[in-house]
């Protein structure tokens, strides 16, 4: 029952967070790139930031988003909850290689390379293979009920330790030479904080929009599975 | 105390299972004699870069031979639905992960202490006025190891593909561990005063703690799923 | 599935006309030319010309006195002189985008403005490769929710044989 | 106050449901035999009063105590022969029984278990490694770890599978004995005969509803469901 007024509850608002996601990534679009000036010292290129950090903030965001999620199952032990932690995982494995290949794309021309073991792009690098572990956990799975459980488990584990990581290699990074790159100090003037509020507000309503949507992919996936098996359990659509 | 009888049931019982077949430890251990083998043949003798690259290796290798291990660890509760005997005990699942925890513990310890010797005699390291540093980074960062190994078997071992799986889910969480282990044993190995390279043991003591504290918390959730 | 077709539609035509004013920007504020092209014009009109400062020629800069080198792209050199104060900007071996007139007279071309390399095709390909999956992504999405919806309601839930 | 009560229980595996509102009670002392066709849940229901599987919804008691709050009080009180053996392979028979009680928090003496090894007729293989015991054996085995660990509920899913004429004859002497000590049995079984001798109860569990029964109808029909 609570998994049919859930899916009616997404059905219902859903509409609300698709258009303010559209609206608002539609002017952040216009905004960066055709109104806002480019930067003193990065140039056109700076434009590349209206994009990347929307992705790279949605990713942590969603990963975020996973652990409650995954907590909010091992609490209360819902069907409907586990499908809605495997679509935060699979749009945080989006978000995630999005904001990966954006940075290394605008890696290439400011620091003159691809890819760089700098903190914060090795700590999104663990993220990433974390997640397709978390992914591929999922389809070895048998027992559906065991598997959301260690599912849940393994995205509380990743959640506690992409902290450790990052501090580790943080320090493992400082040892060993000074950080030569580092985001050179962009003083950001307002009129790049415009399309980018925009676009970082845009893409996280987006990212709630796609969850709603993902979530209820999967639950309809597993209950046409279920209907066209056998008895279909109380209450569902 | 009804806890700490579990934790010694638990760990005997896989002390003397193993005592009997030897399957873990001999597989480990020649595994990893495996490994240095490729080793030395992979990089060229150089002793700079040898110095160089020596943690590294080291650590490759027991990380192997974590994988190896540990994950099969859980492999002899699956066999006969042992997990369902534990879920059904009336006593803290933490309890039996210690019991298991302590068990492969003692395994990789066992491993390490064969290995250590061998390397030191096939690359030509001096280590003897490093022995005790050594001693004491690799129980530390082993306990880490086993710690989160222990935990990811529990979880693998009930699915297909557990082979696989275990690598994939372990070493990415792992990375602080062996990052702590390798710049500490470079200090050690490159003859740095103690004090050089004490603040990676105090952080892989922190990271032991807190994987110990935080699998032997979740644990009770993969078995009473 | 009509509306479906049609919301996305509208969505696709909006993006479309940012992307369309993104490039009118483009073609107006950032397109460059070789300095091949601009000698082979001779035009008086503002142009963008990118190249690369010649090594051993940048020069000037001093008290006031205006900066000069060559800028060179496949063989060919335009000679710049340049009276800003963006001199952190400047630097031999360096590839910049002079903004000026060509005095044809003087055989030199006056820049007004000193900007960095555009690198459109890194901004091009970021926005691509980040947005035009996530458009695939959700379309998909969408799609697969509205036609599962139809097939549940369709299905019939399997019944054992008594 | 009945051993075992169970209200309106449900149990889906996300949307499959396997159970739907099933009631059941039996008292002390009491052998109650569940009969059903291959996939009507009798082991999920099973598995649900031996708090291997959450209910979805209902609520069930065991001696009094509520299953899903208090699960550890419960599983102090039972004991479930399932499908698993739950025994290692390379400790002897003698080691899986002192493990298995052990962990429960009860160290036997050789003496009990000499005792119950010899009533289910496996106190000569007390030495052998489990490995080379037979499924009847083994089912022997976790008959000797029932009637030393005595629950006070004692499940038995398919209990007379594998065992030979003599061993159903000592699993049914076992069961009076439980019963006569005031314990209550819960079985599912698809043998008529065996049963008859020992259920005080019967019922049939078809599409999640239970038709309960006497022994005497039980023998008499000609098919159950």
């Amino acid at each position: 029952m609570v998994a049919t007024r859930f899916i009616g509850w997404l059905r219902r608002y859903e509409k609300w967070f698709g258009i303010t996601a559209a609206v608002l990534i539609a002017v952040g679009l216009y905004t960066a790139l055709v109104t806002s000036s480019a930067d003193y010292y990065q140039g056109e290129v700076v434009r590349i930031m209206y994009v990347h950090v929307p992705f790279v903030q949605t990713a942590m965001f969603s990963y975020f988003t996973l652990f409650i999620c995954s907590i909010w199952y091992l609490w209360k032990r819902e069907a409907v909850v586990d499908n809605a932690c495997h679509a935060a995982a699979g749009l945080s494995l989006f978000f995630t290689a999005g904001g990966l290949i954006t940075g290394s794309i605008w890696g290439k021309p400011t620091w003159n390379a691809w890819w760089v073991w700098d903190p914060r792009l090795t700590s999104f690098a663990i993220l990433f293979l974390t997640l397709i572990g978390y992914l591929m956990l999922r389809t070895f799975l048998d027992d559906k009920e065991k598997g959301a459980t260690f599912c849940a488990i393994l995205a509380i584990i990743g959640f506690i330790d992409l902290p450790i990581i990052h501090f580790s290699v943080e320090w493992w990074r400082s040892l060993h030479q000074p950080l030569s790159v580092s985001t050179r100090g962009i003083s950001i003037a307002s009129d790049m904080m415009i399309p980018l509020t925009l676009m970082s507000v845009g893409v996280s309503i987006l990212f709630a929009y796609m969850l709603m949507v993902r979530t209820q992919m999967l639950y309809l996936e597993h209950l046409l599975e279920a209907k066209q098996g056998r008895l279909l359990s109380e209450g569902a659509l | 105390m009804h806890f700490f009888s579990v934790v010694r049931w638990i760990a005997w019982k896989d002390l003397l299972s193993e005592y009997r077949n030897r399957e873990n430890i001999s597989s480990m251990f020649f595994f990893a004699l495996n490994v240095i083998l490729i080793f030395s043949f992979s990089f060229s003798l150089d002793p700079d870069t040898l110095k160089e690259i020596m943690p590294g290796i080291i650590w490759v290798a027991f990380g192997f031979t974590a994988i190896i291990g540990l994950g099969k660890s859980f492999l002899i509760e699956v066999n006969n639905d042992c997990m369902e005997y534990f879920q059904c005990l009336p006593v803290p699942k933490g309890a039996i992960y210690l019991g298991k925890f302590l068990g492969n513990l003692l395994f990789m310890l066992t491993v390490e202490v064969v290995l250590f010797p061998l390397f030191v005699l096939f690359f030509n390291l001096e280590i003897l006025d490093q022995f005790l540093p050594l001693l004491l980074i690799s129980t530390v960062a082993t306990i880490g190891l086993s710690a989160l190994g222990t935990l990811f078997s529990a979880l693998t071992v009930q699915i297909r593909a557990r082979e696989v799986m275990f690598p994939i889910l372990l070493l990415p969480l792992s990375v602080p561990i062996f990052i702590g282990a390798v710049e500490a044993t470079r200090g050690a190995l490159s003859g740095d005063p103690f004090s050089m390279y004490r603040h990676w043991i105090e952080l892989l003591g922190v990271f032991d703690v807190i994987f110990v504290v935080v699998s032997f918390w979740i644990f009770e959730f993969i078995l009473d799923y | 599935m009509n509306r479906f077709y049609i919301r996305w539609g509208v969505l696709m035509v909006v993006f479309g006309v940012i992307g369309f004013l993104g490039l009118a920007r483009y073609n107006r504020e950032v397109r460059t030319i070789s300095p091949e092209v601009l000698l082979g014009q001779k035009t008086d009109s503002e142009v963008r010309v990118m190249g690369m400062i010649e090594a051993a020629t940048l020069e000037g800069g001093v008290d006031g006195a205006p900066f000069r080198f060559s800028l060179s792209k496949a063989g060919t050199k335009v000679p710049v002189v340049f009276s800003g104060d963006d001199a952190d900007i400047l630097r031999e071996l360096k590839t910049i985008v002079a903004i000026g007139r060509w005095q044809a007279e003087k055989g030199e071309f006056q820049a007004a403005e000193i900007a960095l390399t555009p690198n459109y095709g890194f901004i091009a390909s970021a926005y691509l490769l980040s947005l035009v999956p996530l458009v695939f992504f959700l379309f998909y999405m969408e799609r697969r929710v509205a036609m599962l919806y139809v097939m549940i309601k369709e299905e019939k839930v399997y019944q054992a044989e008594v | 106050m009945n051993a075992i009560r169970g209200e309106s229980l449900s149990k889906s595996f996300q949307h499959y449901q396997v159970l739907k509102g099933v009631s059941i009670e039996v008292a002390r002392g009491e052998c109650y035999a569940l009969f059903g066709p291959n996939g009507a849940g009798k082991t999920t229901l099973l598995r649900i009063f031996a708090t291997l599987h959450r209910p979805s919804a209902g609520s069930f008691e065991i001696m009094g105590m509520d299953g899903r709050r208090e699960r550890t009080k419960v599983r102090a009180l039972i004991y479930m022969i399932g499908h698993g053996s739950y025994l290692y392979d390379d400790l002897s028979v003698k080691e899986n029984i002192q493990f298995a009680i052990g962990v429960r928090g009860w160290n036997p003496t050789d003496g009990e278990i000499k005792k119950a090894l010899d009533q289910v007729g496996i106190g000569r293989f007390a030495r052998l490694r489990s490995r080379y015991l037979s499924a009847g054996m083994k089912k022997r085995l976790s008959i000797a770890k029932a009637l030393l660990i005595r629950p006070k509920v004692l499940f038995l899913d398919e209990g007379y599978a594998s065992l030979d004429e003599r061993g159903v004859e000592m699993m049914n002497e076992c069961i009076r004995a439980f019963t006569k000590a005031g314990a209550c049995v819960l079985m599912t079984t698809h043998d008529r005969g065996p049963t008859a001798e020992v259920a005080d109860r019967v019922g049939v569990l078809n599409r999640s509803v239970l038709r309960e029964m006497t022994v005497k109808e039980m023998v008499a029909a000609d098919a159950l469901f």
